[in-house]
């Protein structure tokens, strides 16, 4: 007769553990101010990224189309997987003298890691942490960047 | 007739064959690129034969030729749910290689991100396991209360998951200004969910039905094979090495090594959840106390370890984590070996299944808590 | 039942996938291929096929914060004869890429594929020195939509999710298979 | 037990052994042949009961290959370093200690499969991560013209 009992009384509550979870997953369906669904596209002007976000490597520009970058390749050195190549180029400068600046700053957004060590190599702060992060393409070519915009030189005053 | 019923009843003339059945290395419930060849007797497990290397990418060799500040980031794609503590470790070891003392600000967030980390990691391991025995629910409960911790993560590191936060000498960034206040809204949030969990998942009179008894590992076998982390302390083996070799700001915080002695799967599930509330003690212990002062030390330009061999041992969210560093003066290590949590504790499982029913095979296999990077590397 | 699918090399724009429109296709079968389009386009059934960290992001695309299945995204498969999108997330080494070839072949078409994260796009992390890995999982199987991080955020695999939806809304069944007879014919 | 008392207690188990004041841990260069005897012999003796092996690693220098065990005492807490190293680099063998802590067995198979250091009596010696016919990678000289990309 006891084990009858017994048996009934862990049925019962077996069944109890089970209306506790229910419980707590029923609480929330009636509780909307716990809800936590984003909606991403509708919100995307509103959705603002934290301001260390790592969303790509930037070259930022100024009105005139000037950058800092010397071209000295310290985060080309800095990057783990070479994801940074620099190509640069020799020209006369007024007084005659040759002088190495940057052609071309090839970013492969495609092999980064967002790894911020190239950023913290950079002597003259030239390259930035940007904060786009929609970055998805159909052709993989579309993901190598050059990072310094055509016909842009290096902004007065910094040195290699 | 007769001889057909003789073939029928007389057992001895029946001949049977092992039966294999292949899971992975594309299945929901091995956690990744695992594959497993299960050897059966009707639904009975005989035997089982890990198969790895579905993701092994050869970090150990890509080290050699990466400087250290480089490699740390290679670490985060190990196991990344304890990214911050395989971090952690490389720069331990480095920074006791070349005797070099952080500031104490260091060593405070370091702990307290390393805490963080933990209870995000059993979060989703929590998620991962309900999932497993066939509820659903806790795939959403789990991962919501994981988003806050993410958002700490992004706000001070820049990233949700491989953070690479850690360099040889101190941190990447100071925190960030809202760290302590989001930290501590954290916490006080999450000591109202987490008894849900409880009442979701533990408290199930099917999940304990399921979990009591099954898959047991005595503490002997444990220390034999090596497991580590939750799942060796669930059988009563005393491994944290948060307290035998303590190192950042572990020596300064008072909490408890929860050990249990029956070693089944339901104490190594259990031993999770206790985990995170000594991970929240911690966390409040420190997150008020954080010294002031510099974030990093300077550090030279090129790191070059000093010859000889250099091991450290951290505690991941999974077990006892180790880098071990062999150096002949360069910039790059010679040699560089992680001993890596998951990889004794995967090679346990045959010595856990024998006997028990194909279903519950994938329940003891997730209270493992494999990361199979983690093993691959 | 062939369904000639777009290829990466027909597409040359990067923001909008620019495939020639046929002049002449009829008013009946232009209608019945943009219904296929947006039919297919909101019930995109994704394969659970995680190896790295992108997976982990990729389950936390699935639950509450996030939800994909705003997007008719909803039911991740764990077999591939159920799913039409194949969700690269993570390294391909070369004893997985079988594997994943094999999967892929074993899918009923038309099928998808997305490779999330820098692994999957070109190696990654492990692009040097790496004696494991494939460089890109598109040595392996064609690939639509890539979507670069490591790994991205949540929002950035819906961006990709979208644009692989445009690509979906832009492909042509009845047309393209009317235009294939009339060439023969030539 | 301290390492100059440890150091007297292997001396007297293996009167070969050399030792080397590490960085951290107390090492011992074992000879190959004594690898298993002194083992054994550190397992079991009361003593020293090391009974959980954490790290099994192996490197290659230019002229062999040393394995290099890393054990602990879950008792009495104290860390020793075990080398062994292979007669050669063209035959590498040593023996296996998998029978002495199981955990050996696995991470034996994964020196053999990326540094190719057999080991004798392992019941299971196949490759781990890689396939049948590949090279063994973390050899030095190891060169892979088609999968590696040289940087």
């Amino acid at each position: 007769m006891k084990a009858l009992f017994n048996y009934i009384k862990e049925v019962l509550g077996g069944f109890y553990t089970l209306l506790q979870g229910l419980g707590v997953t029923g609480k929330y369906l009636f509780t909307p101010w716990n809800y936590v669904t984003q909606s991403y596209p509708e919100n995307r002007e509103k959705l603002q990224m934290f301001e260390r976000f790592r969303g790509e490597v930037i070259m930022p520009h100024n009105e005139n189309n000037e950058h800092k970058c010397t071209g000295c390749g310290l985060c080309e050195l800095a990057c783990p997987n070479g994801s940074i190549e620099i190509i640069s180029k020799s020209i006369l400068t007024e007084d005659g003298k040759k002088k190495r600046i940057i052609d071309k700053h090839i970013y492969h957004l495609g092999m980064c890691t967002l790894c911020n060590l190239c950023v913290r190599a950079c002597p003259s702060d030239a390259i930035i942490m940007g904060q786009k992060y929609e970055h998805a393409v159909y052709n993989r070519s579309n993901l190598t960047k050059v990072l310094n915009k055509p016909g842009s030189k290096i902004m007065e005053g910094i040195k290699e | 007739m007769a001889e057909y019923r003789e073939i029928i009843f007389n057992s001895d003339k029946i001949q049977t064959d092992d039966y294999f059945v292949n899971i992975g290395p594309q299945h929901p419930s091995t956690h990744g690129a695992l594959r497993i060849v299960a050897k059966l007797e009707g639904e009975i497990v005989q035997s089982i034969d890990p198969v790895i290397g579905y993701i092994h990418s050869g970090i150990e060799k890509m080290c050699e030729s990466l400087s250290y500040p480089q490699l740390i980031h290679l670490t985060d794609r190990m196991d990344y749910l304890s990214a911050h503590m395989n971090n952690e470790a490389v720069c331990l070891c480095i920074e006791n290689a070349l005797q070099v003392e952080v500031p104490e600000r260091v060593k405070y967030i370091r702990t307290i991100m390393d805490e963080l980390t933990r209870i995000a990691s059993h979060q989703l391991w929590w998620c991962a396991t309900g999932m497993d025995m066939g509820a659903m629910t806790t795939f959403f409960y789990g991962l919501r209360d994981r988003e806050p911790i993410l958002d700490i993560f992004e706000e001070t590191c820049g990233a949700r998951m491989t953070f690479n936060y850690n360099v040889p000498g101190g941190l990447m960034f100071d925190i960030h200004p809202n760290f302590q206040k989001r930290v501590k809204d954290f916490i006080r949030y999450f000591r109202k969910k987490l008894p849900e969990y409880d009442t979701l998942l533990s408290g199930n009179v099917i999940f304990k039905e399921r979990t009591k008894g099954l898959g047991v590992l005595s503490k002997e076998e444990a220390i034999a094979w090596g497991v580590t982390g939750p799942s060796g302390r669930a059988s009563g083996y005393s491994c944290d090495v948060r307290k035998l070799h303590p190192y950042s700001a572990y020596p300064y915080v008072k909490f408890e090594e929860k050990l249990a002695t029956d070693g089944d799967t339901f104490w190594r599930y259990q031993l999770r959840i206790e985990e995170m509330w000594e991970s929240m003690k911690i966390i409040e212990q420190l997150i008020d106390n954080i010294p002031e002062g510099d974030f990093a030390v300077k550090m030279k330009g090129v790191i070059k370890l000093p010859e000889g061999e250099f091991y450290q041992r951290v505690e991941s969210a999974r077990g006892e984590f180790g880098v071990f560093i062999v150096s002949d003066g360069k910039k790059n290590p010679y040699r560089l070996k992680f001993r890596s949590p998951g990889f004794s504790n995967l090679f346990v499982l045959n010595e856990l299944v024998k006997g028990v029913k194909i279903a519950d095979l994938v329940a003891i296999m997730a209270t493992l808590d494999l990361v199979i990077p983690d093993i691959d590397r | 039942m062939g369904i000639r699918k777009k290829r990466l090399s027909e597409i040359e724009s990067n923001d909008s996938p620019i495939i020639s429109t046929h002049e002449g296709g009829s008013i009946v079968l232009a209608n019945l291929d943009a219904m296929f389009g947006w039919a297919r386009r909101n019930s995109l059934w994704p394969l659970t096929f995680g190896t790295r960290c992108c997976a982990i992001e990729f389950m936390a695309v699935g639950a509450s914060r996030h939800d994909f299945s705003r997007f008719g995204n909803e039911v991740a498969r764990p077999s591939v004869r159920q799913a039409d999108l194949i969700i690269i997330s993570g390294t391909i080494n070369y004893k997985m890429a079988p594997v994943l070839k094999r999967l892929y072949d074993q899918m009923p078409e038309p099928k998808y594929v997305m490779a999330l994260g820098a692994c999957a796009t070109s190696g990654g992390p492990f692009y040097y020195n790496s004696y494991a890995v494939v460089k890109g999982a598109d040595h392996v199987i064609p690939v639509d939509v890539y979507i670069p991080g490591c790994p991205p955020r949540p929002e950035a695999y819906f961006y990709g999710l979208m644009q692989l939806q445009k690509k979906i809304t832009k492909d042509r069944y009845y047309t393209e298979k009317k235009l294939l007879k009339s060439e023969k014919l030539k | 037990m301290t390492n100059e008392e440890l150091k007297l207690t292997i001396a007297k188990l293996c009167s070969s052994a050399e030792f080397k004041d590490g960085a951290q841990f107390l090492e011992v260069i074992v000879p190959a042949a004594d690898l298993h005897h002194l083992c054994r012999e550190l397992r079991h003796n009361g003593e020293t009961a090391f009974d959980y092996l954490f790290c099994l690693t192996g490197v290659d220098y230019p002229t062999y290959f040393e394995v290099v065990y890393h054990l602990d005492s879950t008792r009495h807490r104290h860390v020793v370093v075990l080398k062994a190293r292979t007669a050669s680099r063209e035959y590498p063998v040593l023996d296996t200690i998998g029978d002495i802590w199981p955990t050996a067995y696995s991470h034996e198979r994964e020196v053999y499969d990326l540094l190719g250091v057999r080991f004798n009596n392992h019941p299971d010696m196949r490759r781990l991560f890689l396939e049948d016919g590949w090279g063994f990678p973390l050899r030095k000289d190891y060169v892979d013209p088609v999968r590696i990309v040289e940087r």
